[in-house]
């Protein structure tokens, strides 16, 4: 399945919006984190400034994130990982809310409780979990509903390739397969878990070739390119929706940040970041689009204008947001 | 719904099963995942004949797969059914606890109240039946410390249909704990106390109110769960003899009745803590501490004490395992021993 | 490989062992269990008599055992499941102090402290546990010791195909490949996981298929026969010895008796154990040594006399030993 | 091994990776496991240098499978080596607690004795920095409280390297659980204090035996890790207002030295337990419950007060997370509260 003209833009416009909302937050996350304001001795301060504690941006992994939720719907649930940006927004998580969480604030999707790795955005069926492999289960369960309310609603588990070395994943693609469930597993390799390449960490080259253990088919999309990942996920999404059952799909795409923001990456070769930029898939699409007559510098800039507007939008209200009364910490662990 | 108000007496399994038929009548959200629940009916019988009443669509079997369903009932949670799903011992939480702990427990706070997660868990506690270390645990004060857990822990038919019903009812996440050996099983001893008359029709029992199963004048015992039956044993020798000895059966511990505890201390000032899981860091020292901190208002006659499995494991051979496991006659000597103690 | 006569005769031995024994326990296990001794309403007392406690037999599993176990060594480690009765037999586990064991006895492997469930036999390298699925991480870390201490030794772990969609067992699996260990996977596909029948638990019809998402080799044995293990086990276990990593195997094999004893079984269509014990593997391997004339009805006689008088010393050791000290209890949390 | 009786500053992480490197240099049979332990160093710098010195066939990176290599931790104990496993934050013990607790933990008991795993598990526990509720929990509740695991929780670099050097010389199973708040990390705020004095030359702190941290006459704070530094700087404040504090730093959880706090209590007649972990069923309790077993030996001249996370999983905002960890203020406050209280 090809994507339409609509669904080249849509996926386009995400994935910078996508870049430029990491970029953003990327940047608020080192206020006050660096010397000499900190504590004496210190290189960096993950618990200071306005967005304190762990930050993984996707820089690098967005074709993931909109090849696959080009083809959702609201009702579709999505369940990410702890580097979950890029499929919230192109989930269409609502961006103030998410921001004002990432900020702690009182407006935020989790009045400042969750943080960056774990969104709840219910109107649109997004959460996440900072727990590496826990996403797939918990798609497998809104597949289930979907299946037993007799919807036509998928839900896609997103995770890492080092994530499919978790026990849940195998637990969760046989149920999957053998409860035929609704449900789409996506792997993103990125080449590394923290520190860890793949080769170290997984006993075969593709994740792919897993799924017919489970007896599903599996994909491999070897290209990080959104049109790819559009085509392996609509085949998936649309067997899913005829009720045909999972089907698990590893994208090869790259990491160009630091697992966390702050990673001294020293395990990883000089210049890698730099040359798997040079296939950064945004431009491509680009190119795509303005070789199809879709876009021109004008259209790249307006669509980039209202991209930067709504990512200013946000960031002003996370910041200017208040904070909860600290002893709202004491609500919401049971729901009333 | 009936409004047949005939009183039967059920074995605890019976009850559980019965609550679990009436809201699955009542709302078609209810559903019940587990191992064995389907066919063979619970291997502690808690879905007996559910699956000739509602069929194999919401009486589900599942592979061995712990994470993988209840993270299921998470996700399936998320969208609004009411899933009860099944851990077939609580010994193996181990495999399956990040699902319970970190996300079923946590999600509504993380999401700061915008979510909720209806889903009870029903598991099989403790031992007596030299099943030994890794069948034979309770456990239950584990999911209480952790936040985000109701934590249901009856001690007899009666109050496990009107907790079980509540439970469903709940909008969070319940720990539904059943001692094996209350269950009234066909097939393993237990204490007739717990079998007991059970009304057909629905009802429930809030949680957080303790039952003062015995009053007294003399001293307090706070106990759960089949430990509550064994007291009632000790506290009719001890009657004999002349002890008058208050039960306290928390029946909840998350919410936990610190009122009906201190209550009562403060009445007897004498306190025994009778608990089947491992003594240290667990349920016996947070009801002994909730004493400690009101020392102001209850005052003691004599120091606390806490009969609970002596930190080890649960040896299998019988002469270990009745050793390791607090007995009513262990019960009645702690009282009798408690009883010689004053404080000046 | 194909077996030696001496193996051929071991085999044979060892599951005539196994069958007398298990049926020796069975018979003890009921006593004090039964009305009209038990209390009131009770058709069945798992706790009461000489061996309280769930009881789990392996009867027509024994090709499995031994077809393996013919291959080791006492260095070789062998991690078995809560029905470990014949792998323990087929590894040599001192059969005394087993039997001891699961009386509760201060004679027992465990001093009365385990149980049926937990036999441990540091002198011939065997564990088992209660925990469905555990046993193949264990293994792996018995075979990464005798890589990293410069043996050629092996180590299996046995498990159920209902194990087998437990989260350990991929975690295993995958570490195994990524670090060549010397381990064997197998897994008895007895068709059942207590009540559940396999095709309810599992999303491809053998585990065997697995193998190949761990970059490993998959076998499946098709019959419930030793000499069928054995050849599979061996090449396996030759290749762990070259250094050559790990193998999955899977064996088709019956379970004649309940999960448990005491198990209603309702859920198994009637007559169906009656059919299996048909295709008996033990007359099997006898027929087949009868025409290699390496048995006759008197050498039949002598081996089983010799089987009984092991099974019925141990039995009386068993039986006769006395109990522990109750206080014993507070003994051996930790080693001195 | 050395003579060099120099005496240096370490920070914790480099005082735990010394203390490893010596036992490894000591002993071929130890060796790490863990993810990022390798070329990362150990994401909370605990094998810092480590694969440097001794290559990857000792300090191992693992996939993230913690089933898997924590299984395999047994499995390779038993054969005779000495594995040091790191589970990276101990939030993620769920995953892999059946490989812990029912077996590292128990096979020795189970086998009467006849095996033995020694194994070190090494984990990152405690917030304080915004890493929200999956990430900054301490738990050393739930490890201590099941039998087989001994715990270990050291509060400061000196303690750190006697108490991992008699870890990893143990026979038994051994938690070692640092609070990243300690380590002295370059990118994490750290309270000082944490960061003395540690000799070059290797040595064992025994387990078992707290720490008169400071002596005082009016109350005791009973603690562990982070919060008795925490409690240092309290009682500085207090000391200024003339109330003499006595701190205990319990070190281990298991085994527990019940004899320090007894005798601390009974000369002060105060108790405060200040506690990183969650406050009910667990750590706060087991202290104040000993303490009322005894009554009749310490005279209590106020109700037991306890400090610990309230029930809430660690929310991520900074001053909900403030709110819902006890601070240094926070323990002062309650040291004044208590200081006004009297039992007649
Ligand atoms: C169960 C568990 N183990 C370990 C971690 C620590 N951890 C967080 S992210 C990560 C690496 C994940 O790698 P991958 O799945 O490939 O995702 P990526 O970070 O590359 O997006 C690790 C080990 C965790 N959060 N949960
Ligand atoms: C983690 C875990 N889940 C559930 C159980 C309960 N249980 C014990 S045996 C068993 C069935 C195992 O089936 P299989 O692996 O096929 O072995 P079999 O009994 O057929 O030999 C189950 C579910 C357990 N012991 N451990
Ligand atoms: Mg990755
Ligand atoms: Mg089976």
């Amino acid at each position: 399945m090809d994507p339409t003209s609509e669904q080249l833009l849509w996926m386009y416009e995400k994935m910078v919006e996508i870049r430029e909302y990491e970029e953003t937050m990327a940047k608020v996350y080192l206020e006050g984190k660096l010397p000499p304001k900190i504590q004496k001795g210190l290189a960096f301060d993950i618990g200071a400034g306005p967005v304190p504690g762990e930050m993984h941006l996707a820089a690098g992994q967005e074709p993931v994130a909109v090849g696959v939720c080009a083809h959702l719907k609201a009702e579709d649930a999505v369940v990410g990982a702890h580097r979950p940006h890029h499929f919230a927004i192109a989930k269409n998580v609502d961006l103030n809310a998410m921001t004002a969480e990432m900020f702690g604030k009182v407006t935020g999707l989790g009045r400042g409780k969750g943080g960056h790795m774990h969104l709840f955005d219910p109107a649109v069926k997004f959460s996440c979990s900072g727990i590496v492999g826990a996403s797939a289960p918990q798609a497998c369960g809104a597949a289930l509903a979907a299946k037993k309310l007799g919807k036509d609603w998928v839900a896609i588990g997103f995770f890492g390739e080092g994530a499919a070395n978790q026990g849940a994943f195998h637990e969760a693609l046989n149920l999957a397969s053998l409860w035929k469930l609704p449900v789409i597993f996506v792997c993103e390799d990125n080449k590394y878990g923290i520190s860890v390449e793949k080769q170290d960490s997984t006993s075969i080259e593709s994740n792919a070739d897993r799924a017919a253990g489970y007896g599903m088919p599996g994909v491999l999309v070897e290209t990080n390119d959104a049109v790819a990942v559009f085509r392996a996920a609509g085949d998936a999404v649309a067997r899913a929706r005829r009720g045909e059952g999972p089907t698990l799909i590893e994208v090869k795409t790259d990491r160009y940040l630091g697992h966390f923001q702050g990673d001294p990456e020293t395990y990883r070769p000089k210049g890698e970041a730099q040359e798997l930029r040079t296939h950064d898939p945004i431009p491509a699409l680009g190119a795509l689009l303005r070789a199809r007559d879709l876009l021109d510098d004008a259209g790249d800039a307006r669509l980039r204008q209202a991209v930067s507007a709504r990512v200013e939008a946000a960031y002003a209200f996370g910041r200017n947001s208040p904070y909860p009364e600290p002893s709202e910490a004491l609500l919401h662990v049971f729901a009333d | 719904m009936t409004t047949d108000t005939k009183v039967r007496t059920l074995s605890m399994a019976q009850a559980i099963s019965e609550a679990v038929a009436q809201e699955m009548e009542r709302d078609q959200r209810v559903f019940v995942m587990g191992e064995d629940v389907g066919k063979y009916g619970g291997i502690f019988s808690a879905t007996t004949g559910l699956l000739d009443k509602f069929g194999p669509e919401r009486i589900m079997d599942t592979p061995i797969s712990e994470t993988g369903f209840m993270g299921a009932a998470i996700g399936a949670a998320a969208e609004g059914l009411r899933p009860i799903s099944e851990l077939m011992f609580v010994d193996f939480f181990g495999v399956c606890f990040d699902q319970i702990y970190n996300h079923l427990a946590k999600n509504t706070y993380m999401s700061g109240g915008n979510t909720k997660y209806p889903v009870v868990i029903t598991t099989g506690i403790g031992g007596g039946y030299n099943d030994a270390a890794q069948h034979s645990q309770c456990l239950y004060g584990i999911f209480a410390h952790v936040p985000g857990l109701k934590v249901v822990v009856p001690s007899n038919a009666y109050d496990a249909k009107g907790l079980m019903t509540a439970a469903i009812r709940d909008d969070n996440p319940v720990v539904f704990m059943y001692h094996k050996g209350i269950m009234g099983l066909s097939w393993m001893s237990y204490f007739e106390g717990s079998t007991n008359a059970v009304p057909l029709e629905p009802y429930t029992i809030p949680f957080g109110e303790a039952k003062v199963v015995r009053e007294g004048r003399d001293l307090t015992i706070v106990t759960l769960s089949q430990m509550v039956q064994k007291a009632v044993l000790a506290a009719d020798t001890l009657a004999a003899e002349g002890i008058d000895v208050e039960i306290i059966d928390l029946r909840t511990l998350v919410p936990l009745d610190r009122e009906s505890v201190l209550r009562s201390v403060a009445k007897t000032g004498r306190l025994l803590v009778a608990d089947e899981d491992y003594l240290s860091f667990g349920v016996s020292g947070e009801i002994a501490a909730i004493v400690a901190e009101h020392l102001d208002s209850v005052k003691l006659k004599a120091p606390i004490r806490r009969l609970a499995v002596p930190d080890v494991p649960i040896p299998f051979s019988r002469p270990l395992e009745q050793f390791a496991i607090p007995q009513v006659d262990g019960i009645a000597a702690a009282v009798r021993e408690l009883m010689q103690l004053n404080l000046n």
